[in-house]
């Protein structure tokens, strides 16, 4: 394809360009993602290897939390190019997904965990243990 | 292998977005073809839906276009928030001027965005309406399984089509009819005592074809419940519909004119109030038919 | 609502207390309304009289929609609230400490086979001492991000938590994440 | 059978991907529905006729504005079709279903639920009101308003939901909506011009003709989010409880 247009740069050529040399605080927001990544390698490890569903949840709950915040803070802090009034709005909106992510995310594991324990999916448990589950309905 | 012109190449690389929507499209029409349950079959439109959405916004992509948002250096009146600033006069200086054609190729198209987003909220609308129409058949017939409304329909049409005629008959009448019918029909039906044996037999069979109704149907859960109250009412209606049904049932080899209708008329207000539990009574049915016939 | 209105045989109290009351409402009015507003200046990001304006409207009639959602205790001073305020603010670098340990125990569970052999899953049933619903759903989010632990069911105080070991268990059982909140929003509950 | 389905699939789809050979590449430039004059007519024309920067809001709402309007009235007629399909029709009495779990509203999520659902409204008037400048518009607006409604009665129950939003607001927001959107065009058509040519609106605002449309544009997306608002939560009231508008799911 011959585009001659100079002015229609594809976005993700541009935003490429710009990642060749980062800010310091664009190199901190990369870090952040990266971050973020890794937890998401235990979510996904652990969703696969853990013995039952609450367990399962454990992993997916909690790495989804921090990971998908070091995430969207990261591109935050990425988008972030100069100083000026859009771009710290538009830090302050990814800061509010975080907070909401930040509140919803136990919220959804929990009502998940409540709603198999509603439906008599029964937690698992180690049979020598002294204190058995105490399951009380 | 991905030289120009191999036809690889031109579904694969080039066209791939059709390839998608061929495939997409596909599994709804055949999920809407070949699915019994009506549910599925509403799935397999939206899948069909999807499919079409996906061939128009794709034909509205440009290669290297942005979205179809003017970009500020083309949108140059900015602040169009204050209405009297932009007057006649001050609008041609400030204001926006006409993309030229080499422009234009940089916005990506903007007429498919406005069909599809138009079509998605009319498929939710039509979704909706053919879920509420899904409802209203589970609520008519206590299934949404296809063949076997059909086969409801079936029935309920053989039931109804003589019924017209005699509808103007109230209760005594057909209590009437029914003592006299007894002379020209064979002796199950003769007397009380014989209507009620036949009915011991179907109840029988009825709870067997409940039971094994209730194993099989695997969304148990929510036909279960209803599945007991059903039985027992089932066996106490049973007197009035399972000789009405044994009689229908021999009628068809000794074609009877008049005289059945009425009993079958007793026998419908029963399948419609009772229908929390037709499910049983298609079931219970259908061996009875058989029996009279041998 | 009747009782209120009584000006007549309302002692003085009584009146200075209606008065507090409808002072405090207004108020708390106010302040969602000024909370939604920061929402939407910080999405729209547009200084101009026409959509501020927009925004006016939108956030009066949000707040006729829904204000009773928020600030569920109106009987609360503003005092009181701001308190609070900060030391929950004081309390977030600690509950996000504690996300990011949660996570490292997930990855030690998952990835290790030490790690693997260390579950035994239960579930702990405690009572809590604190006494509003939204101090509840404060302890209850903060337990299931700390590490090992996630809240299945709150019945009345009765917490049913699943948790992933016993160390982890004996952990919960101490309440020190229950201290941690009863600061922040109930002081009075604390011995 | 179903083996037996899969030959006019089958066909169907051997047709397609023959046909597809003649189609244009992705993202050509050369594609017939890029290089039609109405969608560049539309692409250069739309900054000047109405000072829209978003081009889809402008020929949604005001290129083809019939159109549009006539979309309003399907959802409209379908959401007062599904009342009128289930209202009344399911068993009179409270036969308790099994699928009803008859727990208290959960403590924990409800909470968060309080939290959220003034920012989704908040948000929703802002998807609404900047759809000239950002992708967003009356549809859009009206499903994430609706949906704070849905997320009430799903976390409470229905009825809490219906004490909020009452069902007969529903059927009169519906039609408000659709009317406030006829009511433009009908009043351009008053002022001289034709119907749905916001344009004519000028002589009442003291605007230029440009801003009459940008305006107008405006109120007739607040028509359609009124709207879509209105019948996304009555499919919901409706649908979860059979038209009987009672302890929902």
């Amino acid at each position: 394809m011959s585009l001659d247009q100079t002015m229609f740069i594809p976005v993700l050529a541009e935003s490429l360009q710009t990642t060749s040399s980062p800010t310091p605080l664009q190199f901190f927001g990369i870090l952040l993602g990266l971050l973020g990544l890794f937890f998401f390698v235990g979510t996904a490890v652990g969703m696969i290897r853990f013995p039952d569903f609450y367990t399962r949840m454990h992993a997916a709950g909690k790495g989804d939390t921090l990971s998908t915040m070091l995430m969207l803070s990261g591109f935050g802090l990425v988008s972030m190019e100069d100083l000026s009034m859009g771009s710290w709005l538009l830090f302050f909106k990814i800061m509010g997904v975080v907070l909401f992510i930040f509140i919803t995310c136990p919220t959804s594991s929990h009502a998940l965990m409540r709603a198999a324990f509603e439906d008599d999916e029964m937690p698992m448990t180690e049979k020598d243990l002294k204190k058995p589950s105490a399951k009380k309905k | 292998m991905f030289e120009d012109g191999t036809i690889i190449n031109e579904l694969l690389i080039e066209r791939l977005n059709y390839l998608i929507y061929v495939v997409l499209l596909l599994i709804g029409l055949h999920a809407m073809i070949a699915k019994k349950n009506l549910i599925k079959k509403l799935i397999g439109m939206s899948i069909f839906q999807t499919a079409i959405i996906l061939f128009y916004v794709s034909i509205g992509v440009k290669e290297g276009s942005t979205i179809p948002v003017y970009l500020p250096e083309h949108d140059l009146h900015g602040s169009h928030s204050v209405p009297s600033d932009t007057n006649e006069t001050s609008h041609f200086e400030h204001g926006p001027f006409i993309v030229d054609s080499s422009l234009v190729r940089g916005y990506a198209n903007p007429l498919p965005h406005v069909l599809m987003l138009t079509a998605i909220v009319v498929g939710v609308a039509t979704l909706g309406l053919a879920l509420a129409l899904c409802l209203r058949i589970y609520q008519g017939y206590g299934t949404i399984e296809e063949d076997e409304v059909l086969a409801k329909i079936e029935r309920q049409e053989m039931l109804s089509k003589p019924s017209i005629v005699v509808k103007s008959v109230d209760s005594s009448k057909t209590t009437n009819s029914k003592a006299e019918k007894p002379p020209s029909k064979p002796k199950v039906s003769s007397s009380s005592p014989s209507t009620k044996r036949p009915q011991a037999i179907p109840k029988t069979k009825a709870k067997a074809a409940s039971t094994s109704a209730k194993a099989k149907t695997s969304r148990a859960k929510s036909v279960s419940p209803k599945a007991k109250p059903a039985a027992s009412k089932s066996t106490t209606t049973g007197s009035k519909k399972s000789p009405a049904k044994s009689k229908t049932a021999a009628s068809k080899p000794t074609t009877k004119a008049k005289p059945k209708p009425k009993v079958k008329s007793k026998a419908k207000p029963a399948v419609r109030t009772k229908s929390s539990s037709p499910a049983k009574k298609a079931t219970a049915s259908k061996p009875k038919p058989r029996t009279p016939k041998k | 609502m009747g009782k209120f209105f009584s000006f007549g045989v309302a002692p003085n109290e009584k009146c200075l207390f209606l008065c507090n009351l409808i002072f405090l409402f207004t108020l708390y009015l106010l302040v969602v309304f000024i909370l939604l507003f920061l929402n939407w200046i910080v999405l729209s990001g547009k200084f101009d009289a026409f959509h501020l304006g927009l925004g006016v409207v939108s956030c009066v009639v949000v707040t006729w929609l829904s204000q009773d959602l928020l600030f569920y205790d109106r009987k609360m001073g503003f005092v009181e609230r701001t308190r609070q305020v900060f030391a929950f603010l004081r309390y977030i670098p600690w509950i996000i400490w504690e996300v990011v340990k949660a996570n490292l125990h997930v990855l030690k569970l998952a990835t290790t086979s030490k790690g693997y052999e260390e579950i035994s899953p239960r579930v702990v049933t405690f009572k809590t001492i604190l006494k509003t619903d939204f101090a509840k759903f404060v302890l209850a989010n903060s337990i299931t991000l700390t590490p090992g632990t996630i809240t299945m069911l709150i019945r009345g105080k009765v917490f049913h938590v699943h948790t992933m070991s016993q160390f982890l268990e004996d952990d919960l059982l101490t309440g020190s994440i229950e201290k941690k909140v009863a600061e922040v929003f109930e002081p009075d509950v604390l011995p | 059978m179903k083996l037996l389905s899969f030959i006019p699939v089958l066909v169907v789809g051997v047709l397609l991907l023959y046909a597809a050979k003649d189609f244009p590449e992705w993202g050509s430039l050369d594609a017939p529905a890029s290089k039609s004059p109405v969608s560049s007519h539309f692409i250069a024309n739309t900054g000047v006729d109405t000072e829209v920067p978003n081009m889809v809001t402008a020929v949604l709402a005001d290129y083809r504005g019939f159109d549009t309007m006539f979309e309003t009235v399907v959802v409209f007629i379908a959401g007062m079709a599904v009342l009128a399909i289930l209202k009344n029709s399911g068993r009179k009495k409270l036969v308790k279903r099994e699928f009803e779990v008859d727990a208290e509203p959960d403590l924990i999520v409800t909470n968060t639920v309080r939290l959220l659902v003034p920012v989704i409204q908040i948000f929703a008037f802002y998807v609404l009101a900047h759809g000239h400048v950002s992708p967003g518009g009356g549809f859009q607006g009206g499903v994430l308003m609706g949906a704070s409604f849905i997320l009430v009665a799903l976390s409470w129950d229905l009825e809490t939901a219906l004490i909020r939003f009452p069902f007969n607001w529903t059927t009169i927001l519906g039609g408000l909506g659709v009317f406030l959107y006829a009511g433009i065009g009908l009043l351009s058509m008053f002022l001289g011009g034709e119907f749905l040519d916001y344009s004519e609106l000028a002589n009442i605002f003291t605007v230029s003709r440009e801003m009459a449309r940008y305006h107008a544009m405006l109120g007739v997306e607040i028509g359609v989010g009124l709207t879509v608002t209105a019948i996304m939560f009555s499919l919901y009231a409706n649908l979860s409880t059979e038209g009987r508008h009672q302890r929902g799911l």
